[in-house]
């Protein structure tokens, strides 16, 4: 029976990261991009909590993960707002044909 | 609970910002007929915050001190003179951001959503506060995004034109992405260290056993975040698209303000973190875990030559100027490479200078905008015939901007330059006033485009309102004044020095 | 000496007149012109009061107690931090031998540039407002002997220039002004960075003892002053002060214009109007050499005699090069331009001799240079006025037509020639003098009079394709010159054969400072031990 | 009779004529008669001249006087090297003779000129020139030192110039007078660094002091070489005046000029003044120098006659024969005969004074009809100028009875002795050559213009003698060319009081083994002369007297032969001229003579092409190289220009234009980073973190 350890919380939460950057950069649909964003504060939340956990540091990693996922929520509300906005302005939400504003 | 009774003393500023945010929300539903009454409320609200601001001024301590194991003490928040300074400056700009507001078609066109706007403003604004003087990661994380939330919104406040929601669009997913780097970055700080808070990292990382590389990763997320916020290349890649999409005071906000606190927070991080002795002569001695120098010397070289060789470009004024305060990210930069209080003092005169020239400069563009509906250069064809008084003091703060006697700008740039030859940074010097003389290029283009073109029946007679002469005029004198008379300035920057720990 | 500060008035006179026609309405065109001239002509007054109060055996140069109209107060001063020490910038003005020739040329230079201006057609009171702050600019450049108050000065002189370049200018003025302002931006920052490089290295002593760095010249001068770490410190002569006084030359070197920094000249001439011309040839360019004696020299004495010989060498590029160049040229305005561009290498040569004869004689070549360069512009504009073409080739004949212009003009072209009995024949001869009796130089200077020869050749040869010959029948109704033009000819004729006549009248008032200059230049004194600090 | 006296009454006769010139150029448009009150002031200024001229011989006539003033003082302070510069007057035999030639000649031509300028446009103007060059001429006569020299040696040349050109509307008249100050101004120069190279070692400009200073055997920079350097180098100045080959192109064309002019400056006065340069430092010269010298004066004078001998313009042969005397006397005084080079510079400045004016008188009543060839029997017409005009010929070519014989023969012993001494024996040669060309050439003169029949009648009918106040002039001058003016025995000079106790060679100061042996002083003559006026050694007077009589006898040979040739040819046209031209030899010199050996287009081809070239050549290497800072730039500019509208404003030239360039190329590739596209800004990002952490490792 293995141990799960401080380790395993840091290859997921790696793994998360990167997932996140690749799908900022690879999505097209600007909600996708979102959802990258989203990941990558989680891996950092996964990361706070498991030093917390682990190094013993009392349970500021935890409430710091707490105040992350709050913003968090609130971040996502305005971006959906303003998706919403450019939606209304361009008729659609592709990133990468939002390039009015260049060079 | 004494503590809590002189943290909410030391923190008075944020709570009087916040509490005018709630009061105008507030007043956004009382007033929903006729909101003229609202930018008066910001506007108060703006003075007093500045009286408490200035009350403050030689008050040192710490807010929301946190008991450890180390011995010194410190807290959330660190209250101080240069805090003091940098929450000046972003409550002028605010201020003067309040009248721009009050004379910018493009604003007041949006008549039913001011209450928001000033609301949201005053979001920044605390946002601001309390990013200049937060001493902890985590407050560093919220207030940068609270500062953030209510810019993007602002950034496409004007819903009506397409390039606004574009831009804000583009800033919010950029931001997003650099924040969360930064947190990425800050957890695993927060694992290497066990604290978030920047005194106790100060005192850990000095231990021998540190992961370098972790760190040096770490920091390196960290400061992506905060590059984002001054803008300095390569994370400048926001600047111009959201500067010239966003409403025209805002993008001026953002330049002026949003710089200043982000250049607050840079300081605060570095000299916190990374300096373990200050020497009788105020150069700073760094902590051996990671080699700012050369990372530093190497970006503000980059941001500044970036900057000024893109705005050669530039045919749309403003965001010829998002380029141009891009190349004045790199300027102030220098006053942090040399490490030294000289250069400290160097970065505190260059945003007073800064906040005058560029905030300046921005207003001459609003007015011609609100005239002729755009910025492209060629509306200021013979302007300086048809409109003497805009374009004379817009050739005042170019003048400025590219740093010539007799304008503060000089006095700014001669202080960096003084900062940089006293740390025999000669080469360095060298290449930033090359920089000074390509900026000069495209400064001048505009001047040429007012006066050495004779006006043509297209041309615009801008013909500004009484108050709006003052406010130029407001903003042109002390440009001069303080370009031969220098000396009340450098004693302010000189007064606001102290910063806590250390 | 005088009640009230003098040289202040001199200096700030045409900001108040610029703020009075500031005030005026654009229509009143004439009040404009005449209180520039008024001012001008003040200021031409103040320039005589100063000569007749002049104290003729004060040296000056290094030494402050024998500087003269002194007005000296501390402009900035930051005190209170101990790490940052005392910051202070004085408002130091005092003149000396070396300057009070210039002081003299500016107010008249300026003068006659106002009668000049009088047919500039279109938006006459920006024209004024600027031109006379560019007076305050030259005439502040002269003044000061606090290297940061001189810098300021420099630059201000910089912007209106570009704007009467740019704004009155010919087809090509666009390019001429930017082309002019970037070559002098680009001089003017490395002189910013030797500026504060000096300041750090130097340092001065209060009266209370204290010692503060400091931007005052006369204490630059001072190796006493110079901190052992300092990095221009002329304790331990290194590599960094020799690349300091390349910068700084280049610097004033771009002014006056010196090969291969001179090809802004001929578009800023050709491009400006006339009165313009006559500021840039008559006033700006001394500024450059006035630089070098006044800086360049007294602060690093010690580069300067390794590098005599190169100064010297790109004086005679200058002196044959402009000569040929000029020979080349279809254009009147651009002869001139490139004359002058020979005409100041003799200035470079007698300064490089660093021989007390060879740089009264530079100093005095930069005074004649100014009243006679001065005068061919304005014989330029006098034609071109009248024919609107300036191409030589287009002339002819217009001796018999215009007689007593042709007067002028020749003694304007002999005086630019160097004939004996005016004023440039006598600097010349002073250059020449001294820098033959450098065996170093002496080669060169036997080249450089080869320039005599080329200057009579494209002076008389232009004299010829315009006035000679029979007369070119589109011209057969030109008028003869009015008054305003002998109100500008006349003054200028008077000093030009006055000093060829006369020369000691103004050798005398620079003589005692050439000597303190060269003395310290050849080492004779030791600046350490002079009192009055 | 002080010595201040003469020194006012000399500073006086100085300034008269300039007070004049001012008076003209300030009110000669309103008073149209002053140039009467200019004949008046010359005429005052000869008179005094005269007074003074006497009283000196008089009184002083051993004794030099001199007045001076310090003009300049500067460098006067400790440690500085000093500068003094004296203005001064020194008035000794010579210079009052010159005095007295210059006022006389001046006085002369004003009242000629009166009408033979009457009716021009710049009748006034004209007299204020005349004025101007006799103030200046006075002055190089009166200077006691070099600086002054040059100052008045340049006004000279500037009065000379406005002279020439006084008729500028012809292109050939402002050609002259440019060709004439330039050419001048290239021994100027020479001059110029001469009296440097003196100054620079000796501080001082005045003559007496310099030679005071060798005598005591300190030399410039401490060699005889640089000595012989400065000698010649000063001679230079003397080449350029004096129209001595290579630099004696100017003079012909100067008969541009009205000919009054010609015959005060341009054969009287002005072009003497070369000679009198070299009389004044004649005393510094080394043997090197003088050899050079003297192969000069013989060179031009033998090329000048044999230019003379064909041309067809009467002031032409006369201005090739003024060059080919000058020669002469500068070549007499190269081979130290120092007394009768200045005797021929005298008695020259009268004949050929005269002969100009008379030829002026020939061209005034031929209506400006110049070429000989429509001449021939003005005898008839005009019988005063012809008589003068033959007197003066009779001089020129040295027949007995005349001063002109009496100068040559002097000049020509000189050489003879000369050749005896050194064994240069080809200066004698050339010195004879050229004695008979001159007559040969002058005769031809003569009998082209006055003898035989009128060539062309219509003129003929027309010329009359001219009236009184053009041939008194021409009387007196051709009186003064008689003999009895100067000695009473008219084969020997020595007899004479010109000789005898006017003027005296005066002793070498250079150093001894750098001067002709033969005028090294010999034992016996150390303490010989008296009043400190050492005679020549007593070896050179000797010599002298030995070639007296051979170069007496030869030189009336040569005369003899060069007359009667001229009459063969062209009175009793016993030699078919016109054969002579066929035939294939004689015809190569005689096209070589007529184009004057094409030394003005070898000049034209060279010198001032090249100058001219180098002009244009650096003009563009100004513009394209110097300017562009990159060559190429330009063309890349033009293609940037291209990409964005503005740019082509700076996109010219130049170093602003390549840094604009430069510039606009890197903001370019910074501006396609700029795509607008958000997800590729990220990307960058992530980049750049990553290379931030690689390139700057942690310590």
């Amino acid at each position: 029976m293995f141990q799960v350890g401080l380790t395993h919380f840091l290859v997921v939460s790696t793994i998360l990261f990167s997932l996140g950057i690749y799908g900022i950069v690879t999505r097209k649909n600007a909600v996708m991009v979102l959802m990258g964003i989203e990941l990558i504060l989680n891996a950092a939340n996964i990361n706070f909590i498991a030093f917390a956990k682990y190094g013993n540091f009392g349970l500021n990693g935890q409430i710091i993960a707490l105040f992350v996922i709050i913003l968090a929520a609130a971040e996502a509300a305005i971006a959906l707002a303003i998706v919403l906005n450019t939606y209304k302005t361009f008729s659609n939400v592709n990133v990468d044909e939002i390039d009015k504003l260049k060079e | 609970m004494t503590n809590l009774y002189q943290s909410i003393l030391l923190i008075l500023p944020e709570i009087v910002v916040s509490s005018v945010l709630i009061i105008l929300v507030l007043s956004d539903l009382i007033f929903h007929k006729d909101k003229r009454v609202i930018p008066f409320i910001a506007g108060l609200g703006i003075i007093v915050t500045g009286a408490f601001v200035i009350n403050q001024f030689g008050i040192t301590g710490f807010a929301f001190q946190t008991s450890s194991q180390t011995v010194r003490n410190y807290g959330m928040m660190a209250i101080d003179s240069f805090g003091v300074f940098f929450k000046l400056i972003v409550t002028a700009s605010s201020l003067l951001i309040l009248f721009f507001s009050h004379a910018s078609n493009e604003i007041q066109k949006t008549k039913d959503r001011l209450g928001e706007y000033y609301a949201l403003i005053f979001g920044m604004i605390l946002g601001m506060f309390f990013m200049i003087s937060a001493t902890d990661m985590i407050l560093i994380y919220l207030s940068m995004e609270m500062m953030s939330l209510s810019s993007y919104v602002l950034a496409g406040f004007t819903k009506l034109r397409d390039r606004s929601s574009e831009a804000s669009l583009k800033y919010l997913i950029y931001g997003a992405v650099s924040s969360g780097l930064m947190l990425f970055g800050i957890s695993i700080v927060y694992g290497m260290t066990g604290s978030t808070n920047l005194y106790v990292i100060n005192s850990l990382i000095q231990a021998p056993q540190i992961n370098l590389f972790a760190l040096s990763f770490a920091i390196v997320l960290i400061f992506a975040g905060i590059g984002y916020k001054i803008s300095s290349a390569p994370f400048h890649f926001w600047t111009p698209d959201v500067y010239e999409g966003a409403p025209i005071t805002i993008t001026a906000f953002l330049s002026v303000a949003s710089k200043a606190a982000g250049f607050a927070l840079l300081i605060r991080f570095i000299k916190t973190t990374f300096v373990s002795y200050i020497d009788s002569n105020g150069s700073w001695t760094l902590i051996n875990v990671f080699d700012w120098k050369p990372i530093l010397i190497g970006i503000s070289i980059l941001t500044m030559t970036l900057g000024n060789f893109s705005a050669l470009w530039q045919d749309n004024l403003k965001r010829m100027l998002a380029y141009s305060s891009i190349a004045h990210a790199g300027y102030l930069l220098l006053g942090l490479v040399v490490f030294s209080n000289q250069g400290l003092i160097a970065i505190l005169i260059y945003f007073i200078v800064y906040l005058l020239m560029n905030l300046g400069a921005f207003l001459i563009v609003m007015l011609v905008a609100n005239k002729t509906g755009s910025e492209e250069i060629d509306d200021y064809n013979g302007l300086g015939y048809t409109s003497p008084l805009l374009a004379v003091s817009f050739a005042i703060f170019l003048i400025s901007l590219t740093g010539l006697p007799p304008t503060a700008g000089f006095i700014g740039k001669l202080y960096l330059f003084i900062a940089l030859v006293d740390a025999k940074m000669i080469f360095v010097a060298v290449i930033a006033l090359l920089n000074s003389v390509v900026s000069l290029y495209y400064y001048i283009r505009v001047l040429k485009h007012m006066y050495l073109v004779k006006p043509t029946e297209s041309t615009a007679t801008v013909v500004p309102s009484l108050n709006n002469r003052i406010l130029v005029l407001a903003l042109a004198a002390p440009v001069l004044i303080f370009g031969i008379y220098f000396a009340p300035i450098v004693d302010l920057a000189k007064n606001c020095l102290v910063i806590l720990g250390l | 000496m005088i009640g009230f500060p003098i040289l202040s008035l001199i200096t700030f006179l045409p900001v108040l007149g610029m703020i009075i026609i500031l005030f005026l309405k654009k229509e009143q065109t004439a009040v404009i012109k005449y209180t520039a001239l008024a001012i001008t002509a003040l200021q031409v007054v103040l320039a005589l009061v100063l000569l007749m109060n002049y104290n003729y055996s004060a040296a000056g140069v290094y030494e402050e107690k024998s500087f003269q109209f002194i007005e000296k107060f501390r402009w900035i001063n930051i005190t209170g931090i101990s790490w940052l020490g005392t910051v202070k910038v004085d408002y130091f003005l005092g003149i000396d031998g070396l300057s009070m020739p210039m002081v003299i040329l500016t107010a008249l230079i300026s003068f006659i540039a106002t009668l000049s201006s009088w047919n500039i057609n279109h938006s006459l009171k920006g024209y004024f407002a600027l031109f006379l702050l560019l007076d305050t600019g030259m005439m502040g450049v002269f003044v000061s002997l606090d290297f940061f108050l001189f810098y300021i000065f420099w630059e201000l002189m910089l912007l209106p220039m570009y704007f009467l370049i740019g704004i009155w200018g010919g087809p090509r003025k666009e390019y001429a002004a930017i082309k002019f302002f970037i070559y002098t931006l680009f001089g003017s920052v490395f002189m910013l960075l030797v500026m504060i490089g000096l300041y750090f290295s130097a340092t001065e002593t209060l009266a209370d003892g204290s010692k503060v760095f400091t931007f005052n010249i006369l204490q630059l001068m001072n190796s006493a002053n110079y901190t052992a770490d300092g990095i221009l410190s002329s304790l331990n002569p290194n590599n960094m002060r020799f690349a300091a006084y390349i910068a700084l030359f280049v610097g004033f070197a771009i002014k006056i214009p010196m090969f291969p920094f001179h090809t802004w000249l001929p578009d800023a001439h050709v491009e400006a109007p006339t009165p313009i011309s006559v500021i840039l040839a008559g006033v700006l360019l001394k500024m450059g050499t006035y630089g070098i004696l006044r800086i360049s020299y007294p602060v690093f004495p010690d580069v300067t005699k390794q590098l005599m010989w190169w100064i010297a060498l790109f004086g005679v590029i200058n002196i044959i090069y402009g000569a040929l160049v000029a020979l080349a040229q279809k254009d009147f305005k651009k002869l001139i331009a490139y004359s002058s561009v020979s005409h100041m290498g003799y200035v470079l040569l007698g300064m490089a001799s660093l021989t007390s004869v060879g740089i009264n004689g530079a100093i005095f070549q930069m005074f004649n240079h100014g009243t006679i360069t001065a005068m061919l512009f304005l014989i330029v504009g006098v034609i071109y006025d009248r024919t609107h073409t300036r191409g030589l080739n287009d002339f002819g004949g217009l001796a018999s037509q215009l007689p007593i212009y042709t007067g002028f003009v020749t003694v304007a072209f002999f005086a630019a020639i160097g004939l004996p009995s005016m004023s440039g024949f006598i600097s010349e001869a002073f250059v020449f003098v001294g820098a033959f009796s450098i065996d170093a130089i002496r080669t060169l200077t036997i080249i450089s009079t080869l320039g005599i020869l080329l200057g009579a050749g494209y002076m008389l040869w232009t004299l010829q394709r315009i006035f000679f010959g029979p007369l070119n029948e589109k011209w057969a109704n030109l008028k003869d010159l009015e008054f305003r033009e002998y109100a500008m000819f006349i003054p200028l004729t008077i000093v030009i054969i006055f000093l060829g006549v006369y020369p000691s009248a103004m050798l005398n008032i620079m003589n005692t400072s050439v000597n303190s200059l060269v003395n310290l230049l050849s080492g004779n004194i030791n600046i350490t031990s002079i009192s009055g600090f | 009779m002080s010595e201040s006296l003469l020194i006012n009454l000399s500073i006086i006769i100085l300034f008269l004529p300039l007070a004049g010139f001012i008076k003209v150029v300030l009110f000669g448009k309103k008073f149209p008669k002053l140039y009467l009150l200019e004949v008046a002031i010359i005429s005052i200024a000869f008179a005094l001249s005269v007074f003074v001229m006497y009283s000196k011989l008089a009184y002083y006539n051993t004794k030099d006087i001199i007045g001076a003033f310090t003009w300049i003082s500067t460098g006067n302070a400790p440690f500085s090297d000093v500068l003094n510069i004296e203005l001064g007057i020194k008035i000794d035999n010579v210079t009052v003779i010159m005095l007295f030639v210059v006022n006389l000649i001046s006085m002369l031509v004003h009242i000629y000129s009166i009408e033979y300028m009457r009716g021009d446009k710049r009748y006034t103007r004209y007299f204020s020139y005349l004025g101007i060059f006799t103030f200046s001429m006075l002055g190089i006569v009166l200077t006691h030192n070099l600086l002054m020299m040059y100052i008045f040696w340049e006004l000279v040349g500037l009065s000379s110039y406005l002279l020439i050109g006084f008729w500028f509307e012809k292109k050939s008249a402002a050609d002259a007078a440019k060709k004439a100050f330039i050419v001048n101004r290239i021994g100027d120069i020479g001059m110029f660094i001469g009296i440097l190279i003196l100054f620079t070692s000796y501080k001082t400009f005045t003559f007496d002091t310099i030679f005071a200073q060798i005598a005591a055997g300190n030399l410039p920079f401490g060699s005889s070489a640089w000595l012989t350097a400065a000698g010649i180098l000063v001679f230079m100045g003397a080449v350029g005046k004096s129209a001595q080959f290579p630099l004696h192109v100017w003079l012909p064309d100067a008969m541009e000029g009205p000919t009054p002019v010609s015959a005060l400056i341009h054969a009287a006065t002005m072009v003497a003044a070369g000679v009198y340069l070299v009389t004044r430092i004649f005393v510094m010269l080394t043997a090197d120098a003088m050899l050079v010298i003297a192969v000069v004066g013989a060179f031009t004078s033998l090329i000048a006659a044999t230019i003379a001998l064909t041309q067809n313009d009467i002031k032409k042969v006369l201005a090739y024969s003024t060059v080919s005397q000058l020669g002469y006397m500068i070549m007499s005084l190269g081979v130290g005969a120092y007394v009768f080079a200045f005797f021929h510079l005298v008695t020259h400045a009268f004949f050929k004074a005269c002969l100009f004016l008379g030829s002026g008188s020939v061209i005034h009543s031929m209506h400006h009809e110049q070429d000989i060839r429509n001449m021939g029997g003005l005898k008839k017409k005009m019988p005063v100028t012809y008589w003068t005009f033959l007197i003066s010929t009779i001089a020129i070519s040295g027949v007995p009875l005349t001063s002109g014989f009496l100068s040559k023969d002097g000049i020509l012993a000189g050489t003879l002795a000369f050749g005896k001494l050194t064994g240069h024996w080809l200066i004698p040669i050339i010195g004879f050559t050229v004695a008979a060309l001159t007559a040969f050439y002058m005769f031809r003169l003569v009998i082209l213009t006055f003898h035989g029949e009128p060539r062309d009648h219509h003129k003929f009918d027309h010329a009359h003698e001219s009236p009184l106040v053009m041939i008194a002039p021409l009387a007196v001058l051709a009186t003064l060319s008689i003999f009895i003016f100067y000695t009473p025995n008219p084969l020997s000079p020595d007899a004479g009081w010109f000789m005898s106790s006017w003027v005296k060679t005066p002793e070498q100061v250079t150093p001894v083994d750098t001067r002709f042996d033969f005028l090294k002083p010999s034992a016996e003559n150390i303490h010989g002369g008296h009043h400190g006026e050492i005679v020549h050694s007593v070896l050179y007077t000797e010599t002298m007297h030995w070639a007296h009589y051979p170069a007496m006898i030869l030189s009336l040979v040569v005369a003899g032969l060069g007359i009667l040739t001229a009459f063969m040819f062209y009175q009793w046209k016993k030699i078919n001229v016109d054969k002579l031209i066929e035939n294939k030899f004689t015809n190569a010199l005689y096209r070589g003579s007529l184009n004057k050996w094409k030394i003005d287009e070898a000049y034209d081809a060279t010198a001032i092409n090249g100058t001219l070239q180098t002009g244009s050549g650096l003009s563009w290497f100004d513009q394209k190289i110097v300017d562009g800072a990159v060559n190429g730039s330009a063309r890349l500019t033009r293609i940037v220009s291209k990409i964005s509208g503005w740019f082509d404003t700076y996109a010219v030239d130049g170093f602003v234009n390549f840094t604009a360039f430069f510039s606009g190329f890197i903001g370019l590739s910074f501006r396609k980073l700029q795509t607008g596209k958000v997800q590729t800004y990220i990307v960058l990002v992530v980049f750049s973190v990553i290379i931030l952490l690689l390139f700057f490792k942690p310590f």
